[in-house]
């Protein structure tokens, strides 16, 4: 398979499989669904041996060549993006199908939930199959996303992505609905100063392609208010506080699988993003410094409030969900050090590989990317960083047990735990096992980062 | 220290091996005879009978075998067991009062609910003491003198009365400083010589810088078993409440290990060590005539004869002393010191044995034992025809030029010793009735065992000197043996006239352990008890001194753990921002 | 990665992959739970002797995977690393026998076994670590996996003792994070090497290698638990026994005093830290640790508790021999190391066997229990005894090293140290020896277990044979292969070839 | 083109942004939302002022139309209690003045942008005029939207679809009470029906080179949908035909993607002589499936009370709603 | 001034005010009114852009007319997707409102 049909694949199987899914109805959904991810799976790390051999991959959509037409590309970032995103996305398939499959579950995650009244029931059992196409479509929106080079397509993957996520959310049932709203009108205001950005750099350049844009980009007020405007847009879709506020409820509420995905896929998207613009496009403006350093700050607080929030939360969902909050923070610091001269290799490292969902604790890929995110905060001489770095990461370590901790509480009295069906168990085992092998991959994924990051 | 050299000779020393370790090793299979795994306590009624015999290798070795010595590189710390002239001197007593000891004990013990558990504690306490005999390295030698040490506790609390217990606890303290005294001793002495084995360290101590602490530790940690002052305070606590098979070994075969100890590590005959060695003269000079006098005020016969150890000990401290101040005197002094030695554990183990006799139900059996008291004791004071004359003979003729004055005051002392001894033999017959330890009247094997120390006593000197040591060659030597001892006899009847017409019947007693009333006073901060020791002592009370509360620690701890994350996030602030600093 | 590099590599996988599966079994599967665990253990056990027999005669296994440009994984097995592997091999068989019967019928036995062998797994990578990088990173792993053991309860005492322990490690761990990160920064990729590697970076960085080092030592100081970072320790006593076996002497505690060991000898260099001034602060503390433990299991009633505080002390005798110059000295410390390991570990399945069969906690309790149990209290004398430093148990091998080696680096207060220890640790076990054997039983006990006379054949088993290595280790001391042995390996090498 | 501002334009404009404001500000939300529509209406206009009758037409249908239906709907459904605001709903306080500064330095920025833009502008124009010969269309709108940025439809034919699988998930639960139908409605049904299919059908095949095409089409066709709604209550849950033609549109053009990529063009590279026949078949499937979803959105699963007789899916027995709930609101 | 410019500023006001209303109003109708109006602002601007081609071009840009349609149908789309969710809170929470701006009287 060339590196362009390996492209095309990824983008196409989950996209294919919505389609399968949904035409396949409630009871063949899960085949659809589980059959995408290995097969997504597969693709991406075809995509991923294909960069890593042959540099960055281009598709020309339609043979039109930019600026009229679409080009999708897969540099080392995007691919690595691809990658874990298909593996964390197949360990939430299967988690999913066996937590959408008990009928009328309740969810054994949420430890301080009081017996489901009918008020506070999820969406009943006819309709939680529809989560699979529709999270077979948010991952097709994903990967379509990390491969777009053109600034309006992302717009539209942003939005395929954002309601899906809202979707997804809402299959918690009517309780959730307040939170499913908040986060809708949230992505959708993103989008429009998203848009509006990108409507400025189309004016003032004539074109959407992001390496056209870059060859072209001339420093002016039409610019600068662009990046303010998608900087935000995209701040308010990653959650970065302060402007997280929407996060908690919606994922903190939604079914378990799908706080799994949204926190661990979705609103990385909206980080990527902010990367791409930073790293490839606004990074090159003279004094564009100051803004990764102003994300960066912000990052540093969502590291603290988050973490500080999570330890309060009396719910383990709700506490998962600010300890997201608080990871987004370190992507932000990463994204600050990788902006500064030198430090981009080890940042961009750290930066993807914390996008595993984990608080940074041995041996996983989350503990690795924590290390170098310190290394080089001391290498840059950035002491802050590194003091909220750590602070952060012993809050984090502090809610996760915390966290374990209430589980243990419980056990003595109650053996039925025991019975909690093996496949959650499995699949949560096996994301540990690729956290793990995420540190273990360290050097092979740095190299591919690499691809394409010096262009 | 661990090579294939070391695993060729291992093969090639086994019999070696076998011979000298054999003493100590059979009382330990005995020990795991005693082990309930091999079948119920019931069962084993007969095979207990056998236990006194585990001293017999020993004995055997002592008698038998040739001198020499295998390396075993494999244990503890690359050991050497072995048998010099001492050691065989050391041994056959020590061999022949364990073997003596344990046939008495078959016959004390036999209706005690808690045989078991003494014959354990014995065959340990034997096998350390035949190990450290034979034991010619350093760190061999501490093993089984720890071993010895830790399990003749076992002995001395046996009764579980809480006197018992007082005594095993002041023992035990003194022991485990003992043991750390030796253990800093012998680390040093390691370093110093490079080499655990004796014959390497003396030589090596005599110019090492660590000479003096060697030689300081050396003295306090022995010192505790020897009985030397005043660490002897254990001694009269101990051995009245030990059964008396116990008592006579612990008085007559342990406490010389602790003189065994000093020959073996003081740095005798490479060089002198002036000061220590005339302070130990003095202090062996002090213990020999206050022990005397205070064994004399005792009101129970075992705890005068733990006095009269503790003065007969001073004698040999004497002969260690000289040793260690005039080098050239020393084989003669150290020759002497084990002589002392071999009479003394015979004659002292004889008279504890003969404690437990007293209650002899017939007038024959009541004069067979007043006989076999009396030479034991005569012995001890130093009359002419017994062991006690040569010994101390011998100790006088080691004494160098210079140390005339020194000869004067043991023969003072010796009077001191008739003192004691008729105040024992007094104590003995008038506890009869009463005093009686065991719970039964005597049998044939506490006879058996009585007779044959009685026996060695008298007989068994050949063994290690000569016979025409045993009384005076001159008509003048003959009454410089004799004065001591009617000196003492006058002195007793002084006394026993002054009680009576002075005291009105009222009698001056040293409380056993005497000094350590007072120091344990003066820890607690309350004025030591009016009442004899051994009457007021409540060792729960006790216990709870040695283990305070101490509020405040307590305090502070349960702030450190409180605040432990402050604690540290402090102390990691603090680094952080000079690592800051720094970098910048 | 050498050609025997996989060997290191299934030593950390003959406890992890075991456990994986053991999370996944069903409560109820106890023969292929028992199975799995016994089999990774002794599989563990034969590979570790393979090292051992190899790396005896010079052969170093190495394996190393590079996790970012410069910073590398490396599992390496040299002499230093097999004492301590060989130790948490050996009782981590011995344990898992002991957790076998003791957790027979408790809930959660999946979650416990597998907890465990994970943290048996953590411990491996730590001796194993060939940098400090791995070091830290298995370090951070054992701090995790060790958590879910200590609150294996769930009481309210557990959590609260759960949440001291994370309250101490947690920042150590950060501090550490970024000890190690300076580090990184400070010299490049460097592996541990005998004799140190840091003394070429001496010339401008003096004043921050003083603080990396004291960063160091305060992180792993508190697993080691010098005071005052040792709180945390006591309190996990609450533990179930084979969990306090675990922390005392299999992994936690033995864990932080190992990479205390790494850092001076093979980071810094013995030497290099003498000059910089370092190790006296370090060898005070450690006496201070060592006097505080002492002194404060002195005045415990719970049984368990005081076998901590003695711990806080005990550990504390192996930073001591490392922090004082010279050969003799380490020696004391390395050996020490596997010394206190087996006899603590006896001293806590005897404090098990008493809880279980009898419900004793407390030493006040323990009156007369030598004629109940005869062959747990024996096993239990024994581990005493050697704590204290009675030959020819174990702990006197080692404390006769350290004070040599005290003397012989001229530091007469550290002999003072270990005397007036030695006599505090007579004065908190032999009143206990003594109400055990010498003492009749004040009542009926807690809570009789009816079955036999001494605790259940699982749990006798593993305590008699603990305290019989302890003794063996001590009467056997010289003997090749032994601990002491092994120790004189090591030391020929840090000071000769470094 | 116009290119010259008329008054027209002027009164255009501030129309416009009158309606906008009141579309916003109406404290009655009723009177607000028909403002919306006929904002929507008038937006209409100005597109077609500023030249972009494509866009006229989707906002005519689906901006004004279709969202100004669901709005009402909505209205209607949340009752009296629901559909009440505050006096004052945007009135000023501390915090929203704050917004408001905020939103007018954001224009102000906008502005200043807009003034220093050229009059004159390039744009894409001139590459995509030279390309429409290729695109198979000479509509350049279409050729835009179906061939050279065809992958951003494909995408938004999945927003779509995801709306309704969003309201598929919301309606799962017992429907909401709503009033029943309207039989005049019927009647009118019968004359329009036949004619939204007639033109929709023309603005498929007219997008091809003028104004019009598959959104446009959808969009009457789902107006016609809507009224046949009203008069005969559907329910448009996930049942297999439903979903079917919910997924056709997105299926066609994934698979024409596919095709089209394996036979060697590449992702959506449709040769020159067939591009037409192509991006027709596009289109009438994603019109059939646009028209389908915007009914669906309107409709939802729900079902009068009256009329159960439709079959459902027999998967979404569940769903099938309760007698409705007299305390209702009306 | 120009068409383009006269569009493109009302298109502004129109963001302006869009802007101000999802922000600032509390009844989730309003926001999304307020939303759609913001949309048709961007719109606005973006068509107002393409007509700047004239003079240029023989017509104005395709492609931001092609984007304009896409926003219509994705704001749509979105606009059902919060309306649905809007009853649905409406109908268990019992108020139009965000938890957040529920007074402690009004619905």
């Amino acid at each position: 398979m060339t590196g362009s049909a390996a492209l095309v694949t990824v983008l196409v199987v989950p996209l294919a499989g919505a389609v399968a899914a949904l035409l396949a109805g409630r009871r063949g959904a899960v085949a659809a669904g589980l059959l995408t991810s290995a097969l997504g799976v597969a693709a991406a790390f075809v995509l991923a041996g294909a960069v890593l051999a042959g540099g960055m991959q281009r598709v020309a959509v339609g043979g039109w060549a930019v600026p009229l037409g679409i080009e999708l590309r897969a540099d080392g970032l995007a691919a690595a993006m691809l990658l874990m995103t298909a593996v964390i996305g197949a360990g939430i398939a299967v988690y999913a199908w066996r937590y959408f499959g008990a009928a009328g579950h309740h969810d054994p995650h949420d430890l301080a939930a009081g017996p489901p009244g009918p008020a506070g029931k999820a969406a009943p059992a006819s309709t939680q199959w529809l989560f699979w196409p529709v999270w077979l479509l948010a991952w097709g929106a994903l990967n379509a996303l990390y491969l777009s080079g053109d600034l309006f397509n992302l717009y539209v993957t942003l939005e395929l992505l954002g309601l899906a996520a809202v979707a997804l959310v809402a299959l918690a049932g009517a309780g959730a609905a307040a939170a499913a709203l908040r986060y809708l009108l949230l992505t959708l205001l993103g989008s429009m100063l998203y848009i509006l950005g990108v409507e400025l750099l189309y004016a003032a350049h004539q074109t959407m392609d992001l390496l056209q844009l870059r060859e072209r980009l001339q420093p002016g007020l039409s610019v600068w208010l662009a990046a303010a405007l998608m900087t935000t847009g995209l701040l308010v879709k990653t959650a970065i506080f302060p402007l997280h506020f929407w996060l908690p409820p919606a994922h903190g509420s939604a079914p378990a699988p799908v706080s799994a995905a949204l926190s661990a896929l979705v609103v990385k998207a909206g980080f990527y993003l902010l990367a791409r613009l930073w790293l490839d496009l606004f990074g090159a403006l003279p004094g564009a410094g100051v803004v990764p350093a102003l994300l960066g700050a912000l990052g540093a607080c969502a590291v603290l409030w988050g973490g500080v929030q999570a330890l309060r939360q009396t719910r383990l969902k709700a506490m998962i969900a600010y300890s997201t909050v608080a990871q987004l923070g370190y992507l932000m610091i990463a994204l600050l050090l990788a902006s500064g001269a030198g430090g981009a290799a080890a940042g961009a490292a750290g930066g993807a590989m914390h996008a595993g969902r984990d608080p940074g604790l041995p041996p996983t890929g989350g503990f690795v990317g924590k290390f170098a995110l310190v290394e080089a905060a001391v290498r840059a001489g950035a002491w802050w960083a590194v003091a909220v770095v750590l602070a952060g990461s012993l809050l984090a370590a502090a809610f996760l047990f915390h966290a374990l901790s209430r589980a243990f509480a419980d056990a003595p009295a109650d053996k039925t735990s025991a019975e909690v069906p093996a496949a959650p168990q499995l699949a949560a085992l096996a994301l540990a096992l690729v956290a793990v092998a995420l540190a273990a991959a360290g050097e092979p994924l740095r190299r591919l980062l690499t691809v394409g990051a010096a262009t | 220290m661990a090579d294939a050299a070391a695993s060729g000779a291992f093969v090639a020393a086994a019999s070696g091996a076998l011979t000298w370790l054999a003493p100590a090793l059979v009382p330990l299979a005995a020990l795991l005879l005693l082990l309930p795994v091999f079948g119920p306590a019931r069962r084993m009624q007969r095979l207990r009978l056998l236990l006194p015999l585990a001293a017999l290798p020993a004995l055997g070795v002592a008698l038998f075998a040739a001198p020499g010595a295998v390396d075993l590189p494999w244990m503890f710390l690359g050991a050497r067991f072995g048998l010099d002239g001492t050691g065989r001197i050391f041994l056959l007593f020590t061999a022949a009062l364990w073997l003596a000891g344990g046939v008495h004990a078959l016959g004390y013990l036999h209706d005690d609910p808690r045989r078991n558990s003494f014959w354990l504690f014995w065959c340990a306490a034997m096998a350390g003491n035949f190990g450290l005999v034979l034991a010619q390295d350093a760190a061999s030698f501490y093993v089984f003198f720890a071993l010895m040490s830790f399990a003749s506790y076992g002995l001395v609390v046996h009764s579980r009365t809480p006197e018992a217990l007082h005594a095993g606890r002041v023992y035990l303290a003194l022991v485990v400083l003992g043991e750390l005294a030796l253990f800093a001793a012998i680390a040093l002495a390691w370093q110093a010589a490079g080499s655990l084995n004796f014959t390497d360290i003396g030589p090596a101590l005599a110019a090492s810088p660590w000479r003096d602490a060697v030689i300081g530790l050396t003295l306090v940690g022995f010192g505790i078993k020897v009985g030397a002052l005043p660490l002897h305070v254990w001694l009269p606590l101990a051995h009245p409440v030990a059964p008396t098979p116990a008592s006579a070994v612990l008085s007559g075969a342990m406490i010389k290990a602790g003189l065994l100890g000093w020959l073996r590590l003081l740095p005798l005959g490479a060089a002198g060590a002036p000061g220590w060695g005339e302070a130990l003269v003095a202090l062996g000079l002090v213990a020999a005539f206050a022990a005397a006098l205070a064994g004399a005020t005792q009101r129970q016969a075992k705890a005068a004869l733990a006095y009269s150890s503790i003065s007969q000990m001073g004698f040999v401290t004497v002969a260690v002393g000289i040793a260690l101040a005039v080098p050239a005197a020393a084989p003669a002094a150290v020759a002497a010191a084990a002589l002392y030695a071999f009479h003394h554990a015979f004659a002292k183990a004889a008279l504890f044995l003969g404690v437990s006799l007293a209650g002899a139900p017939t007038a024959r059996a009541r004069a067979l034992w007043m006989i076999g008291v009396a030479l034991p004791a005569l012995a001890l004071a130093g009359a002419p025809l017994t062991s006690g004359y040569a010994a101390k003979a011998a100790l006088k003729a080691a004494l160098p030029a210079g140390f005339e004055g020194v000869a004067a005051a043991l023969a003072l002392a010796a009077a001191g010793t008739s003192l004691v001894m008729l105040r024992a033999v007094w104590l003995l017959r008038h506890d009869a009735g009463a005093g009686a330890h065991a719970s039964h009247a005597p049998n044939g094997a506490m006879w058996a065992g009585w007779a044959l120390l009685v026996g060695c006593c008298l007989l068994g000197w050949p063994a290690v000197g000569r016979l025409a040591d045993l009384w005076p060659a001159t008509a003048g030597a003959w009454l410089g043996a004799v004065w001591p001892l009617l000196l003492g006899a006058a002195l007793a009847a002084l006394a026993v006239a002054w009680r009576r017409r002075w005291a009105g019947g009222r009698e001056f007693t040293v409380p056993p352990g005497d000094l350590l009333g007072p120091l344990l006073a003066l820890a607690r901060g309350r004025p030591a008890p009016a009442a004899p020791a051994h009457a007021a002592h409540r060792p729960d009370e006790e216990a709870q001194a040695v283990v305070p509360s101490w509020p405040a620690l307590g305090r502070a701890e349960a702030a450190l753990s409180a605040r432990g994350g402050l604690t540290l996030a402090a102390i990691a602030v603090a680094l952080a921002g000079l690592l800051i600093a720094l970098a910048n | 990665m050498t050609a025997q590099g996989w060997v290191p590599l299934a030593v950390v996988a003959s406890s992890l992959l075991p456990g994986l599966v053991i999370f996944l079994l069903p409560e109820d599967r106890r023969g292929l739970r028992a199975t799995l665990n016994l089999a990774g253990a002794f599989a563990k056990l034969g590979l570790v002797g393979l090292m051992l027999w190899n790396v005896g005669r010079f052969q170093e296994y190495e394996a190393r995977m590079t996790v970012l440009p410069g910073l590398d994984l490396v599992l390496r097995a040299d002499e230093l690393s097999l004492l301590f592997m060989t130790l948490s091999a050996l009782l981590w068989l011995l344990t898992t026998v002991y957790a076998i019967g003791y957790l027979e019928d408790s809930p959660h036995r999946s979650r416990f076994f597998g907890f465990f062998s994970l943290c048996v797994s953590a411990t491996a990578g730590i001796a194993l670590a060939g940098n400090l990088f791995t070091l830290f990173v298995f370090y951070e792993i054992l701090t995790l996996v060790t958590y879910p053991l200590v609150i294996h309860r769930g009481t309210p005492a557990a959590l609260a003792a759960g949440r001291t322990y994370l309250l101490y490690t947690l920042p150590a761990g950060a501090l550490l994070l970024l000890a190690v990160a300076a580090s990184q920064v400070l010299t490049g990729p460097q592996d541990f090497v005998g004799g140190g590697y840091l003394k070429p970076f001496v010339g401008e960085h003096a004043t921050t290698l003083v603080l990396l080092f004291a960063a160091l030592v305060t992180g792993f100081g508190v697993k080691a638990a010098l005071v005052p970072l040792h709180g945390w320790l006591p309190l996990a006593m609450v533990a179930p026994a084979p969990v306090s076996a675990l922390l005392h002497a299999v992994a936690v505690v033995k864990a932080g005093a190992f990479a205390i060991v790494r850092v001076v000898y093979e980071m810094f260099g013995v030497e290099f830290a003498a000059t910089l001034g370092v190790l006296t602060p370090l060898a005070v503390l450690a006496a201070v640790t060592i006097v505080y433990g002492s002194l404060r299991a002195l005045m415990q009633d719970e049984l368990k508790k005081r076998l901590a505080y003695s711990t806080v002390s005990q550990v504390s005798y192996i930073v001591l021999g490392t922090a004082l110059l010279g050969p003799v000295a380490t020696i004391g410390a390395l050996v020490h190391l596997v010394h206190q390991g087996l006899m603590k570990i006896t001293l806590f399945f005897s404090a098990g066997n008493y809880a279980e069969t009898l419900g004793v906690h407390h030493v006040s309790e323990m009156d007369g229990i030598g004629r109940r149990m005869p062959w747990t209290t024996a096993a239990f004398t024994v581990g005493a005894l050697g704590m204290i430093g009675v030959p020819p148990v174990a702990g006197f091998v080692s404390k006769f090293y350290l004070g040599a080696g005290a003397a012989l680096a001229g530091q007469w207060w550290a002999i003072g140290v270990l005397a007036v220890s030695s006599l505090l640790n007579a004065m908190y076990f032999l009143p206990v020896l003594h109400r055990a054997w010498f003492r009749p039983p004040n009542g009926p006990w807690p809570h009789e277990d009816g079955r036999g006379r001494d605790a259940k054949p699982m749990l006798l088993l593993p305590v008699l044979l603990t305290a019989l290595f302890s003794l063996g280790v001590g009467v056997l001391a010289a003997m090749p292969w032994s601990p002491l042995d092994w120790a004189y390996l090591i030391i020929r090498r840090e000071y000769s070839g470094g | 083109m116009a290119a010259e501002v008329q008054v027209f334009d002027a009164v255009l404009v501030v129309l416009l942004l009158w309606l906008g404001w009141r579309a916003l500000a109406s404290a009655d939300l009723f009177k607000a939302v028909v403002q919306f529509i006929v904002f929507g209406l008038l937006l209409s206009l100005a597109w077609v002022r500023l030249g972009a009758p494509d866009v006229a037409l989707a906002e005519a249908a689906i901006g004004a139309g279709l969202a100004g239906a669901l709005l009402l709907d909505t209205l209607a459904r949340l009752g009296r209690s629901g559909a009440a605001d505050e006096a004052r709903p945007l009135g000023l306080t501390p915090a929203r003045t704050g917004i408001a500064l905020a939103a007018l330095g954001l224009a102000a920025l906008l502005v200043a942008s807009a003034l220093a833009l050229p009059e004159r502008w390039p744009g894409l124009a001139e590459p995509a005029l030279q390309q429409l010969r290729a695109s198979g269309v000479s509509n350049p709108v279409t050729a835009t939207l179906l061939n050279y940025r065809a992958w951003d439809t494909l995408l938004e034919v999945g927003v779509l679809m995801l709306a309704v699988l969003g309201v598929w998930i919301l309606e799962a639960e017992p429907a909401l009470p709503r009033p029943a139908p309207d039989p005049m409605l019927g009647l009118l049904l019968r004359v329009l029906l036949p004619l939204t299919v007639i033109v929709a059908g023309y603005l498929l095949w007219v997008g091809a080179h003028a104004p019009g095409g598959a959104f446009q089409g959808a969009a009457l066709l789902a107006a016609g949908g809507v009224l046949w709604h009203l008069a005969r209550p559907l329910s448009l849950g996930p049942s297999p035909v439903v979903r079917a033609v919910v997924v056709l549109g997105f299926a066609v053009f994934l698979a024409v993607g596919v095709a089209t990529a394996v036979l060697g063009g590449g992702l959506l590279t449709f040769p020159p002589e067939h591009a037409g026949a192509i991006i027709l078949v596009i289109e009438a499937a994603a019109m059939l499936s646009i028209a389908l979803i915007m009914v669906a959105l309107f409709v939802g699963r729900e079902r009068a009370p009256s009329d159960a007789g439709i079959p459902d899916s027999a998967a979404d027995a569940s769903a099938v709603p309760g007698a409705p709930n007299p305390g209702a609101a009306p | 001034m120009s068409l383009a410019l006269l569009y493109g500023l009302a298109g502004i006001a129109l963001v302006a005010m869009g802007l101000y209303a999802a922000l600032a109003a509390r009844h989730v109708l309003r926001r999304l009114l307020g939303l759609n109006v913001l949309g048709s602002g961007v719109f606005m601007m973006l068509v107002a852009l393409a007509s700047r081609t004239t003079g240029i071009a023989t017509r104005p840009d395709p492609v931001p007319h092609a984007m304009v349609l896409t926003g219509i149908v994705v704001a749509v789309s979105a606009t059902a997707l919060g309306l649905a969710l809007l009853r649905r809170m409406h109908a268990h929470d019992g108020s139009p409102r965000l938890p957040e701006d529920r007074d402690a009287g009004s619905p």
